[in-house]
Parts: C-alpha cells; structure tokens; sequence
C-alpha cells in the first residue's frame, strides 16, 4: 500500500465514521461505529506520523495533499486528542442522555458522534495540505463543523455562544482569506506565476513581494489568530469552551487553536523568508505577551471552571506565539514542544472539568468544593492536570516552558525582558490557579455534592480510562524524558519553520 | 582520612530508598494496620544510607559524577556529589532518621484534628509525601545542572506543601499552604533567571560548564545573576522581608516534617546561594557581602524578636528559624565579602563558621520541633499560655527539649555556641581583613547584632521552655499530660545527643567538612585551631576548647559545694509553698509569656508595632467590672505594608480588565476590527 | 475561444465595479432600513456580476463564468432574497437602531478608505505596478473593514450577516480582480465553506429565535469575564 | 608556674569577691554618713547562709535545684578567664573574651530558669527583666570586646590585657564596659541589690525563692562575677603593675597581687560612689542610659580605627 492511501484514509476514516453514525440505529450502535472509527484513525495517523519520522515528506493525489514533518506533529497530536476525545464522548454523552440533557434524545446522539468525526476530518484536511488556499478552506470548515458542536446542548447560552464562535471566526477567517488572496499577489509579483502550493512556495524558487507580504501577514495573523485565540482575539474562546460539550471543548482548545497556528505559522515561514524574521516574528511576540498579560486577570477572577481553562488556553496559545516569536532553532523546537504538551494537558482538563460537572452538577468554581474527600480519585486528576498545566514538574509543560524562556535568554535583549516578564506572569498565574485548586480540591464541601452521587463516573468507564490513561502517559512521560526521534522530529520542523536557521538545534 | 570509597552510583542510593518508601506508604494506603510503620522505616534505612554516603564521599574527598540523559534542547539531567553536595547530603539525611522514627509514634498518636492519622490513607499520604520531601531535597543537592535543580526544587516545595496542607480541612492551613507554595513559585523564577542568565553565557546547563565559563562572566552578569539568586533563595530561606509564608507553613505540617521543613529544607537555599556565589558566579564585587551581612543581620534580630512576642510554640520555632538562617547568611556574608576581596584564607574560616553553624542548626532545630510536636501530642495544645509543669508530667522530653533550648541558645558547650563563637571569630577576621573604618564597623555592628541576637535568643528560649515546662499547668489538658511514646523519644534523643556531641567535638566535625571548604575558598584551607596549648606572646589568639571548658565548669560547679560541705558540714532540705505575700498560691498568679515578653515588647515597639486590645466587660455600671480581657498580637509591619498592597493591586488590576469580556459580541467585533487597524497601521 | 472583450476594457469595468461597491458598502453602513440595506447588499452583487462579467468576457474561461454565475446568482439573488425572507418573518421593526449616530459613524466608515489605499498604493500606483485595476485590491479592503464596521455598530443579526457577506464581496472582488483567477479548487473550496457558512448561521438564526425574536445580539450577554 | 595559674586565680576570685563586696557596702555607708556593718560582713552573711538548711517551693522541679550550681559554675569559671595579677589570663588558649560573655549568659539561662520555676510571680518577674536588661547590654559587652579586639585581632584576653589601642577608644569603652558592669552585677541605677520591692527588683526577684546554702552560693557567686567585671575593667584599663605574661617570677605576682588589690579596691569605691550619688532610673528608663552603652561601644570601635593610636 501507498503512503498516499494512508493518508487519503486518515482524512475520509472520519468521515466515513461520522456519516456511518449518522445512519446508525440506535444509539448504542452508534458508540461502537464510534470506537471503531476512532481506533482506524489512531491507527492510520500513528501509520502516517510513523512514514514521516521514518523518511521525510511525501505528497499525494496528484501534489493536493502534502505532509511534512510539521503536518506529522500536527497528525500526531490530533490523532491523540482525537481518539481521546471520542473515547470520552461515551461515558459523557450517555450520561447526558441518561439526564435527558441531549436534545432529541438519540437523534442528537447521533448528530454528536457526526459532529466530531466531522471535525476531526476536517483537521486532518487542514493540516495534510499542500495549497494554502485549501488550508483556508480547512480552517474555514473546522469553524462551521465546531460551530454546531458547540451549540449542541440547545440552551440559549450554547447557541449564543455557538452563535459569537461562529461570527467572530468566520469574520476573523474572512481576513485571512483577504491574507490567502495577498499572499497569491504577492507571489505573483514575485515570480511571475502565482501559485498558492506551500510546495513550491517554499521551495528554492518562491520568491515573494515583501510588502505585499507583510500586509498579507497582518491579515493572516489577525484573522487566523481569532481562531488560534489571541488576544484581544480571544474573546469568543470563553463561551465556545464553557459551553461547548467537554470532549469537544478539549478538542477546540487542545487541537484546533494549534492547528490555526499551524496556518499562522506557514505564512510566518513564508514571511520569514520574503522580509526577514523580525517583522512576523515581533507580531507573533508582541501578541503573545499581550495575551498572556490578558489571560492573567480572568484567570484570577475566574468563578467558571471550563472558563478558567478557556483563559489559560489563551495563556498558553500567547506562550507559543512567544516562543515561535523569539525564534532560532531554540525557541522554534521550544514552541512545538509546548504545543505538543499543551494538546495533552489542555484535553486531560477539559475532559476532567467535563467529568466534575457531571458529578457536582456545576461548573461554578465555589460550588466545587473538598473534591479529595468527595472523589479522591477526580480530585487527584484535577490536581494533577492544574500542576502539570501551570508548569510544574514532572510534567512536560514545565520542561517546554523552561525551554521557551531559555531560548528567550539567548536571544536579544527584548526577548530577555520579554522571558522575564513571562516567567513572572506565569508565577501569578500559577497563583492564580493554586487558589482555585486549593478551594476545590480542599475546601470543605458545601451544598450537598452527594446530589449527583449516581452518574456512571466518566474516568471509570472503560471507554474513560482509555481516554485519560494516553492523555496522562504523554503529559508525565514528556516531563522525563523525550525520545530521540521526537526531538530530531521537532528539530526538523524548526528547519522547516525557519529555513534560515537550518542547523539543528544547538547542544 | 579515607572513607569507604563507594562507587558513584551508590550516591543515588538514599533517592531510590526514599521513593521505596513512597512506594510503600501507596501500598499501605488499604493495607492492613500492621503495615503502618514500614514506610517510616524504609526511610531511615535510607537516610542511614544517605549518611553513610554523605560521610564517606567528605573522607575520601573526591567528586563523583553520573551521565543521566539528555531531555529536550540540550537540558542534560545528571548527577553529581562533590564535597559540598556531600555535606548538604549530611545536613539533609542525619535529621531524617530521627524524624523518620519520630513520626513513627507521632502519627500513631497524633492529636491535633488532620493530623490525627488513626486513619491509614492520611497517615500513608504523610509518609509518602514525607519520602517525596526527602527524595527531591537529597536530588536537588546530587544535580548536576540548573535543570534538575529546579525539577528537585520545585518537587521539594510541592511535597512540602502537600504536607503543609495535610487534609487542608481548616482554613488556616490552606492559606498557610497557599502563601507558601505561591511565594515560593515566583521566587523559584528568581532562581531560574539566575541560572538560565549563566546558562546562557556558558552555553550549557551542566554546573560544571557553568562554572568552567564563570571567569569570563561581565560584571553587570554577575550582579544580575546574585541579585536574582538573592531574591529566589532569600524567599526560600526565610530572609526578612520575603519570610511571610515561613512562619505560617512550618508550624502547620506534621512536626517531624516541620522539623524537616525549618532544620533542613532552608538550608537548600543557602546550598543554591554558596554554589553561585562560589562556583558559578563568583567572585563578584564587595556589595555582595555587604548585602548579604545587612541582610543577615535584619533577619536575625527581627526574627528572634517576632520569635520572642509567638505564644504558639511552634511559629515561634518558626520565626526563630528565619533568626538563625539570617545569622548564616551573616556568615555568608562575610565569607563573600572576602573571597570578593581576594582572601581565601580568611573566607575559608567564614565558611567554616558557617557551615558549622548550618549544621548545628539541622541539629537542634529539629530537636526543638520534635519536641514541640510532643508536647502537642501530649496536650493537645500549641499555646504556650496553656502549658506549664510539664516537667513533671513528661520528665525525658523536657531534657530533650532544654538541652535544645540551651543549644540555641548558644550556651556552652553545647553546639550552638561553637557555631556563635566561629561567626564571632570570622566578624574580627572581617574587621582584621583591611584596616578602614567601614569595614571595621560593619565587623563591629555585625558583632553586636550577633550579641543581641543571642541575648534575645537567651530570653526567647529561656521564656519557651520556662513557660512550657516549668511550675504548675495553668490548663487541665497540660496538667494530665503523660510522656510521649518511645519511638518519638529515640528521635528526639538522638538529636539531643547529636547536640552533645556536636557541641563537645566540633573540631572533629571541623576536620570532617575541611574539604567543603576547599573546594569553596580554592585553597587548602586547614580548619580553624580552636584549642591552642602553650602560648607565645607574639600570637595569641581567640581560642576555645569545648571539652576543657566542659570539664572546667563541672569542676569549678562542684567547689562551691564541696567548700561549703567541708566548712558547714551536711545540711537539710525541706519542701514548703513558696511565699507569695501570705496568698494561697494559685496558677494564675504565674507569669505568663505575655507578660514575661513584654518589657522587650515596649523596648521595640518601633519596629514591632504591636496591635493591643483591652476588653473590660461590666454588666451595667462601668464602675463594676466582672472581667478584663488583655490581648496583644503582632502584625509584622511588611505584611501591612508591602505584600497586603500587592494583593490589592493584583485585584485591582484584574477588575480593572474584566469588563473587556462583557459579553457583548459587537464589541468584541469591535476589538477585532481595531486590532485589525493597529496593526495595519503598525506594520507599514 | 477568443476574448471578446480586451484585458484592458476588463480591468476598467472591474475598477469601476470596484468603486462603485466601495460607494455601496459605505452607504450600507449608514442607512437607516433594514429593508434598505438588504437591497443595498443585492447592488453589491450586481457590481460583483458585473466585475466578473468583464473578467469572464476577457477569459473566456468556463470557471470564470461560473464565477459570474455565483457572482449574480447568489450574491445578487439568493443571499438578498434569503435575508428578506428571514426578515419578513421576524417580528420586528424595519427600522434599524445603530447604536452610534450617523454623524460618527460615517466619518469613521469614510476612514476605511484612505486607510486602504494607503495600504495598498505601493502595488498599484509606481513603477511596480502590478495591477490592471488599480482601484480592485483598495476597493477590495475598503469592503473588508467597511463589513467588519457595519457588523460593529449593528445590533441586529441579520446586519451582521449583511456585514459579512459584504466582507466576502471583497473578498471575492479581489479574486475576480486577480485576472488569470486563482486555483480552482480554492475557488471552489472557498464557495462552498461560504454557503455552508451562511447555512449554519442560518441554522443557528432559527434556533437563537426561539428565545431572541428579535435576533438582537445585545441581548446575548454571556457570562461576563 | 603557669598551670599553677589556675587554682591560684579560682581561690583568689572566690575568697576575694566578697571583700570587694564589703568595701563597696562601707563605703556607701560613708558617702551616706552611715558607719556600716564593716568590709567583713559579706564573709560572715555568705557563712551564716551556707550552714543553714533549706527550704525550697513544693511547685519548684529540678530545675530549680540545679539552677544555682550551674550559676555558679557559669559565673565562676568566667572569673576564672580574667587577668588579674598577671597579665596572662589563667587559661589562654582555652577561653577568651567571647566565651566570657557566653558564660554570663549560661548563668543568666539557669537562674531565670529557677525564677519561673518556683511558681510565684516574683520570679517571673525577675527574670524577666533580667532577660530584657542583660539582652539590652550583651551587645555593648561585645562591642567593648571587638573595639578592643578588632586592632589587635585578637579576643585573647591574654592580648587584650593592657593593649595599646587610641587612647579616645580606651575611654569610650570604659564608659560602655562601666554601664555594663553596673547592669550586670545589679546596682543603682539600674536596680538596687539591697531591696525586695517587687516593683525595682530583678536580681533579687529570680532568688526570692533560694534560702540558705544555695541562696549563699548564689550571694558568692554574684560577688564573684562583681569582682569578674571590677577585674575585666582593671585588666583592660589599668593594666598598672600586672606581672608580665612572660615571667610569672613570685616577685612579679606579688607586684601584681598588690596591684590586683588596689585597683579593685579602687573600683569599688567608685562604684559605691556612683551608687549613692545617683538615684535609681524608673525601670523602663533604664533602657536608655544601656542603649547609651552601646552607642559609646560603636563610637569606641570607630574610635579604634578612626584615631591614631
């Protein structure tokens, strides 16, 4: 078999997933269509990602689709969420549905079980890509796929908030589109032929106009930063994630924020190289650090659990572009680094969070209270995903952290400041958390939590345990220790994200 | 002297012992009883074996290095023990065994609610979160590199602050908690500025790269990466004013982790701060040790001050912690002051001073803990208002905790004094070091601050024990208390022996940490002679020999006595009621702490400031008065006026943002649409 | 086949197409009538038709007849039809509350324009001059902003769809604008992602009237911070 | 010879001391127009004291029995440190300065110990002023011994015996190490040795407890750490006469014995003066005139540095 065919697989098993549950009777049947589904996917990515570490790039179906060591690690950490997203959606969803909470009973069932497989192709699409244009267009789909996931729950807060994600990313999709059309101009008058193939765009021979370039940036970073969340971009994120189904909230903030970095993070390549590394690369830092500074005063103030973590997705996205922004081989692998942990750590809260709602019957931070005594074992989970999120050993987002603000010190005087100034956000942020933590994990328990004592606990199923259990195995492992073929695979993206810098990472 | 010469891999022994007994204690949790102790005891084995360890690696002199693996971008995680590591191994491990074996019986009969360990699951998360502790403090003095440092580091603050928040069920412990972890986070950035500025100039986070590259560090470098090393390692050890959360997290955890929190866990600090100043940064210029001397000197006398105004037994154990890490960063502070001057020899003495005093302090610092925590086992009290008479009741634990008392207070010959009379002997090398007057009188004011801290210390501890253990119980829970169990007693006896002894032999301990200080002062530094026979006018030196004047005072002790028999003959004893003006005397009528602190209280009011309420409450006509309640408590000044501000302004800041996400979508239409603009405009 | 119409003539129908829905959209973001812009948004479609109209005459190319044929047939047609209909339904009012005074509001929209301009210049005027249609790629970004404005100030969400479909007008001005058009599977993918988009928010529209008749969005207040 | 030092010096402290105590008692009397019960009268009181039983409180525990041995051993043994006759301390090159003033305060920890042991609220009370006070002057001690110490580099009371430093530091210190003394051996103005009022008393509160033979001990041993001071302020000071530390030749002691003498003598008289001359300081006035202390201590350190010698 081709690699092709593993690839064109990994986009249309989901699909065929999704409209399989579609059809499905009964909603059972369609949790298993949904297992099956899932293991094919996990098993394909893991196929693909495996090609690529093996040897390099490749492309198929006549250079449409594209994917190189970037889109692996893409693969790679939507595979992971993916599958765990919908091992979670089954305890989740039946719980739902035992509380009558899902609209049309197992229609929406079935709906929701599409949904996600929907969404999840959609990724893929984006990230497998070759022409930027089509990557729009993935991006553009994963917001109209999310979208009805979002307000799946049909309260009047899921739609209005469905309604906010839908508008502001479209609008903020529709600049970048404008981004996408700069971009071909911009080629254009570069060298003479205008394509839009990252391919060739890339290669040796993609010149591009760099003023025009530049402008297309600002677009691209402003619209396609509304979706990746920074701020003052954000703004939607609060709703979509609070009242976004958990696994689907996980989804959004684990993966689909990185994979609209994933665009920024193309064109900044492709800026990089028609204007040189400070113009993308400052934006990127300057939209960084003023996200993190804006993430800060919500996370203290937080009084919504799934809020708190929408914030601190936001905090973490700023982290990223920081990284990205600082650049050298250094801040690049640092970046990917953290995206990868923050996929993992930012799915494990969402899907705890979803778990405690199930079980306090709210998300109202004062609500949850004395978690350790009421549910030892979720109250663990929270406090560990908390440390792990707030960077914390042993696990991985300290140590990507601690690579962000180190490459930060290698670089000029502003990327000091600016780590320094991080590091001590990200010390009152940590206050912040530890605040919430303390009272949920510790605080005496109020008002009767016995209420909801009789749900199936989503970490017990088996379907639950095999979503949490992968989730818990990267964020830990990666705080240890980082096998070889991962660190050379990141060193090869941050060759592929900054051509300038093409030596692998120092020491 | 030669030890054992273990092999390297042996020094990762304790670590492994340690996580052995985690491991043990998350077997237990559903175990059946029996299995209570066993992860206690795995611990000792293991500080046994970090001892022997430590010991030998001091005797035979030469650092050992492990590979680890390479992590991420060239963060290297390995281990290594070289001298100073060794001692800090030493300092770690000898009060773990007896906390180890203390906890033992403590936690079997704990009273105070959360500490109550009658119920396996608490009691295996103390003793699993206790090995932690002690796994990550014995990683962090074994990395070999800023990276498993700070792994150690933080591990070590989050394990201590899992056991300072136990079961977290009273409010009190959980902002203790809270405080201490969030404090000691932002100043773990502190330290990681430092380290990555280093780094970043060595091009590598291996220490000894590090420090390799150490000579071509700029100047500016240099008191950058100290002046973050301060702030990092200052909070954690407690200097004033980055104290705050001490006092409140050390009394609130099991005492023998609060044993292990105030005579070890601080220590790390200093640990971080000699390898950057000697190592990796050093030597640097001469506000370095003037910084740390003023510093060490605010510590001392504040903290025995606070120490002095505590009714509760255990903060004021606490606040004197913060007194005597400020008299090692004292110490510190001279030694830097002339190694940045270019005097090893006399660095060298300093070091010794403090490293001495360091380990003096592990000793009977933990003692007294220990002892704190029997005697709330026993009453179930802290407060000192409420104890008394304990002497009788529980007769070995009062020995144990005056023999501590009486270290501390830097009497002789027990160890606290060889410590005192070191940093003494290192102030007039200062001052000796360059005849100008400055330097002199810093030498002289440190000597006087010393002294009142050690006046003060008398006063504190003569007050602890007095008021604790001494004439009647003024409560019925002090009055039916009973002596504690025999494993609590071992620990605290092995400690007050480790007092003895550290006290009477301290040269041989002088000789053991001789190549500390070598490898520090990069110089043969031969260990101070404090015993100097036949004397030559020409150099006479400060001189004491511990075992000669213990033996002068048990002579000179008993003459009076046998004069006295020899000229007057036997004479009787009776036992009557002392005579308080013809009063039947009742427990009232004794002194309180209060009342026994407050002449020193009104001498300092300047800087202690202290909140006083009366409360006189009659009836109906103010004229009849059925009682009067007389209250007086200390809010340290800074708290009211740096870190309350802080919080406010953290708070303020945060109101100030929130509306941004008001909910409407226009205006977040609005926000996309100007950004939009701005950078339009920005980027042309 | 051949072109009957020359490049040149194209590119003058297309610059004038261009600032003739640049005058469209910033009357847009001021009138008063919901009924008004509606008809407003179906003259964009009929400039973008005509736009593509001339560029489709000049390529003589099957796909950009269909552009032409998507140009007239849903933005000019479809979409205003569609919003009328929705309108007609809505129990509210015609009349549109901006929620800041024309006398702002149009100065501010009017800013749009030199801001785009001046943007863009350099690639339009001077020595490299890429473009045929000097004023397409401005006009083009004028209507970007210009939709984005109008969704700002507009409290209804029929509005804010009329602001975005004016925002995918520039957009798809510059595609028409870019001559020797762009790949078709963008074109395509684009079209498609914009119909479904517009159907989902429709989708959404129907179930947010179930407690919001009057689909006004300041009563969509989440949960603040 | 030399080894010989140290008995001789212990006899000579402990039989001295009270002599001392009886010319600073006579001649209050006679700056008092009094007659006074004569120089002998401590040797007789101490005697009585010593034959008699004793009588201890039923709350009081060991504590309180060993309080005044370790008292006396602490208080001896640092009188033991000090020249006296021979410029030579007894024991150099086995104590110095520093642990003089260490000794002092291990005395200090066992009497303060028995104050709060006997139950009665003199004793706490005793204490704790003794604890304030001697914590207020500890730090001039150590001040007066580094404004020595720091030009000759050395806390050898050997060294410090007579050495030269500027005369100005010399004169400083002496105020400080007056006041000192004054504090610790308990005299007016800062307590008054021959009252029980409760409202002046520190010393005597900590042994309102004691009764005959340890009560006598505790008298000898306060006479003995008086004399400690009276010689630690000769040695320094007035180092007139002391026999070299080289040549310890009878002749040599015997010029220094006589010395010895005098000079003591002469400082009690002083003392007894000042006693009489001043009235005693409200209790928390005293504070300052110590806080005085210290402030002549550091000037008497810059002095050393500051001034030519």
């Amino acid at each position: 078999m081709s690699d092709a065919f593993w690839l064109i697989g990994l986009i249309l098993a989901p699909v065929f997933t999704g409209l399989a549950c579609l059809i499905a009777r009964g909603a059972r049947a369609c949790e298993r269509i949904n297992v099956m589904g899932a293991l094919v996917t996990l098993g394909l990515s893991v196929a693909v990602v495996a090609r690529i570490i093996k040897d390099g790039a490749f492309d198929s179906v006549r250079g449409l689709l594209y994917v190189d060591a970037f889109s692996g690690l893409m693969i790679a950490s939507i595979g992971l969420v993916g599958f765990a997203g919908s091992m979670i959606s089954i305890p989740f969803i039946r719980t739902e549905n035992d509380r009558g909470a899902v609209p049309q009973r197992d229609r929406g069932v079935r709906l929701y079980y599409a949904g996600i497989h929907a969404f999840i192709a959609t990724m893929y699409f984006t990230v497998s890509v070759d022409n930027l244009g089509l990557l729009w267009v993935g991006i553009e789909a994963t917001t109209v796929a999310s979208a009805l996931l979002v307000g799946f729950s049909r309260k009047r807060a899921a739609l209005d908030a469905a309604w906010k994600y839908l508008i502001l990313c479209t609008v903020g999709i529709t600049c970048a589109l404008f981004g996408v059309l700069l971009t071909y101009f911009a080629a254009r008058i570069g060298s003479g032929n205008g394509s839009l193939d990252w391919s060739s765009l890339a290669g040796p021979t993609g010149t591009l106009d760099p003023d025009l370039m530049r402008l297309a940036f600002v677009f691209i970073l402003v619209g396609l930063g509304t979706k990746a969340g920074f701020a003052p971009l954000h703004t939607w994120m609060a709703d979509a994630y609070g009242q976004a189904p958990s696994p689907v909230a996980g989804m959004l903030s684990g993966v689909l924020s990185s994979v609209a970095l994933y665009g920024i993070l193309r064109f900044h390549t492709l800026t990089t190289m028609a204007t040189g590394t400070q113009f993308s690369g400052n934006l990127l830092l300057g939209f960084g650090l003023f996200s993190v500074l804006i993430a800060l005063p919500f996370i203290v103030l937080a009084r919504d659990l799934k809020r708190l973590f929408a914030f601190s997705s936001v905090e973490h996205m700023g982290l990223m572009a920081i990284a990205f922004g600082i650049g050298g081989p250094l801040g690049v692998t640092a970046g990917l680094f953290h995206l990868a942990n923050h996929a993992a750590t930012k799915a494990f809260l969402f899907f705890v969070a979803g778990s405690i709602r199930q079980r306090y019957g709210t998300r109202r931070i004062a609500a949850i209270r004395g978690m350790l005594r009421v549910e030892p074992v979720l109250g663990w989970m929270l406090v560990a995903g908390v440390l792990a999120i707030t960077g914390t050993p042993p696990f991985g987002i300290f140590v990507s952290e601690f690579s962000i603000v180190s490459a930060g010190f290698h670089g000029d005087r502003w990327e000091i400041a600016a780590s320094i100034v991080i590091v001590l956000l990200i010390g009152v942020i940590f206050a912040g958390f530890m605040r919430h933590l303390i009272g949920m994990s510790y605080g005496i328990a109020g008002n009767n939590p016995d209420r909801f004592a009789g749900i199936t606990p989503a970490w017990k199923s088996r379907a639950g345990i095999a979503a949490f259990v992968p989730l818990l195995i990267v964020m830990v492992w990666f705080g240890v220790h980082v096998p070889e073929p991962i660190r050379d695979l990141f060193n090869e993206i941050a060759a592929i994200i900054e051509p300038a810098s093409r030596e692998v990472a120092a020491r | 002297m030669s030890g054992l010469s273990l092999p390297a891999w042996t020094m990762l022994l304790p670590i492994f012992g340690y996580l052995a007994a985690v491991v043990a204690a998350i077997l237990s949790v559903n175990g059946k009883n029996a299995l209570r102790p066993v992860s206690s005891l795995i611990t000792t084995a293991s500080a046994l074996i970090g001892v022997v360890v430590a010991v030998s690696a001091l005797l035979d002199n030469e650092t050992q290095t492990l590979r680890g693996w390479e992590l991420f971008n060239g963060i290297q995680i390995g281990f290594r023990l070289d001298s100073l590591a060794a001692f800090f191994l030493l300092v770690i491990s000898f009060p773990a065994i007896a906390a180890a074996i203390y906890g033992i019986g403590y936690l079997d009969s704990a009273h105070e609610p959360g500490h109550a360990a009658a119920q396996l699951p608490q009691r295996a998360g103390i003793d699993g979160a206790a090995g932690a502790f002690l796994a990550s403090m014995s990683l962090l003095v074994l990395a070999d590199g800023i990276f498993g440092f700070l792994i150690a580091w933080e591990a070590m603050s989050l394990t201590s602050f899992f056991l300072v928040i136990g079961d977290g069920a009273n409010t009190a412990r959980r902002s203790a908690a809270y405080t201490y972890v969030v404090m000691t986070h932002i100043a773990t950035g502190f330290i990681l500025f430092a380290f990555l500025g280093l780094a970043q100039h060595a091009g590598s986070f291996n220490f000894t790269q590090i420090a390799g590259a150490a000579g071509s560090l700029g100047a500016w470098q240099r008191d950058a990466t100290f002046f973050c090393a301060l702030l990092g390692f200052g909070t954690k050890a407690g200097l004033i004013p980055l104290h705050i959360w001490l006092p409140k997290a050390h009394p609130a955890a099991p005492s023998h982790i609060s044993a292990l929190m105030s005579g070890v866990m601080v220590k790390t600090a200093i640990y971080g701060l000699i390898r950057i100043i000697f190592e990796l940064a050093g030597p640097g210029p001469r506000w370095w040790g003037t910084v740390l001397i003023l510093a060490g000197i605010v510590s001392a006398v504040m903290g025995i001050l606070y120490s002095l105004m505590e009714r509760d037994l255990k903060r004021g154990l606490a606040y004197s912690t913060v007194e005597h890490l400020g008299i090692i960063t004292l110490g510190l502070g001279i030694a830097t002051l002339l190694f940045n001057d270019d005097r090893p020899e006399l660095a060298a003495f300093a070091l010794f001073a403090v490293l001495i005093h360091l380990l003096n302090h592990a000793a009977f610092k933990s003692l007294l803990f220990l002892g704190a925590g029997a005697v709330q086992t026993a009453t179930g009290t802290r407060d000192l208002e409420r104890l008394g008479g304990l002497i009788k009741r529980m007769p070995r634990t009062a020995i144990f905790v005056l023999i501590g008392a009486a270290s501390i207070s830097a009497l002789p010959p027990l160890n606290g004094f060889a410590g005192e009379w070191l940093l003494f002997q290192s102030l007039l090398k200062l001052g000796g070091s360059d005849d100008t007057a400055p330097i002199a009188t810093l030498a002289g004011i440190g000597a006087a601050a010393l002294a009142l801290t050690g006046a003060l210390a008398v006063a504190c501890f003569i007050r602890l024990f007095g008021i604790g253990f001494l004439a009647q119980p003024r409560t019925d829970e002090a009055a039916d208390a009973h002596e504690v169990s025999k494993s609590m007693q071992f620990g605290m006896g092995l400690l007050a022996t480790c007092c003895l002894f550290f006290g009477i032999g301290v040269t041989f301990l002088l000789r053991l940490i001789e190549p500390v200080v070598a490898q520090l002062s990069a110089d043969s530094a031969p260990p101070p002679v404090l015993f100097a026979r036949g004397v030559s006018t020409d150099s006479l030196q400060g001189s004491y020999a511990p075992l000669f004047v213990a033996l002068g005072l048990v002579v000179v002790g008993i003459l009076p006595w046998a004069i006295a028999r020899g000229l007057f003959g036997k004479v009787g004893r009776r036992i009557a009621p002392p005579w308080v003006c013809g009063f039947r005397i009742e427990t009232g009528m004794q002194y309180t702490a209060t009342a026994f602190s407050k002449p020193l209280r009104l001498m300092f009011q300047f800087v202690i400031r202290p909140d006083r309420t009366v409360v006189i409450d009659h009836p109906d006509s103010p004229y009849f008065v059925t009682g009067v309640h007389y209250d007086e408590t200390v809010r340290p000044i800074y708290e009211r006026y740096i870190y309350d501000n802080l919080v406010r302004g953290l708070f303020g800041f945060s109101r100030l943002i929130r509306p941004m996400q008001g909910g409407s979508i226009r205006a977040y239409l609005g926000y996309v649409l100007v950004t939009l603009i701005l950078v339009i405009v920005l980027a042309r | 086949m051949e072109e009957i119409i020359s490049f040149e003539t194209a590119s003058k129908a297309i610059d004038l197409a261009a600032l003739g829905l640049l005058a469209l959209a910033l009357f847009g973001s001021i009138v008063r009538r919901l009924d008004t812009a509606i008809l407003l948004l179906a003259l964009q479609g009929v400039m973008l038709g005509i736009a593509s109209g001339a560029a489709a005459l000049a390529e003589m190319q099957w796909r950009s007849w269909a552009a032409f044929i998507v140009a007239i047939g849903v933005k000019a047609i479809v979409i205003p039809l569609a919003l009328y209909f929705v309108l007609s339904r809505l129990s509210i009012t015609h009349d549109l509350e901006t929620t800041i005074s024309t006398k702002v509001a149009f100065p501010i929209a009017a800013l749009m324009i030199p801001l785009s301009y001046s943007a863009i210049r350099p690639f339009t005027e001077g020595e490299v001059r890429a473009f045929d249609a000097p004023n397409a790629l401005p006009a083009a970004m004028a209507l970007l902003l210009l939709g984005l404005f109008t969704m700002v100030i507009r409290k209804n969400a029929l509005t804010q769809v009329i602001g975005l479909v004016t925002m995918e007008n520039g957009i798809y001005l510059a595609a028409v604008a870019a001559t020797r058009g762009l790949p078709f599977t963008v074109e395509f993918g684009v079209a498609v992602d914009v119909l479904t988009g517009v159907g989902v928010m429709g989708l959404l529209m129907h179930e947010i009237r179930r407690h919001n008749p009057a689909l006004n969005m300041d009563r969509m207040k989440g949960s603040i911070g | 010879m030399d080894t010989l030092l140290v008995p001789v010096q212990i006899l000579l402290m402990l039989f001295f001391a009270p002599l001392v105590q009886g010319v600073i008692k006579t001649s209050k009397a006679r700056w008092q127009m009094r007659h006074g019960p004569g120089v002998l009268q401590p040797y007789r009181d101490i005697a009585k004291l010593l034959s008699r039983e004793s009588v201890q409180s039923d709350k009081a525990s060991w504590i309180f029995t060993l309080a005044p041995v370790v008292y006396a051993a602490a208080l001896m043994s640092a009188a033991v440190l000090i020249p006296t006759i021979s410029e030579r301390s007894a024991v150099t090159g086995i104590a110095d300065a520093i642990l003089f003033v260490a000794l002092l305060a291990l005395g200090r920890f066992a009497l303060a110990l028995a104050g709060l042991d006997t139950a009665s609220n003199f004793g706490g009370m005793g204490s704790s002023r003794e604890v304030t006070f001697s914590a207020l002057i500890e730090p001039a001690i150590m001040l007066v011994i580094f404004a020595i110490a720091l030009p000759i580099g050395s806390t050898n009371l050997t060294a410090m015996a007579g050495a030269d430093i500027a005369a100005v530091a010399k004169i400083l210190a002496f105020g400080a190490l007056l006041i000192a003394t004054i504090t610790e051996t308990g005299r007016v103005p800062i307590d008054n040795p021959d009252t029980h009022l409760e409202l002046t008393m520190i010393h005597e509160g900590m042994i309102l407890e004691y009764s005959g033979r340890p009560l006598g001990i505790l008298h000898w041993a306060t006479q003995v750490k008086q004399l400690a001071f009276l010689s630690l302020l000769a040695a320094i000071f007035i180092p007139w006469g002391m026999a070299d530390a080289g040549d310890h030749s009878i002749s040599a002691l015997g010029v220094g014995l006589g010395a010895f003498t005098i000079k003591v003598v002469v400082l009690g008289l002083l003392l007894g003066v000042i006693e009489t001359s001043v009235a005693k300081l409200r209790i928390f006035k005293a504070p300052d005139l110590i806080g005085f202390a210290s402030v002549l201590g550091v000037l008497a350190v810059l002095a050393s540095y500051v001034v030519e010698r």
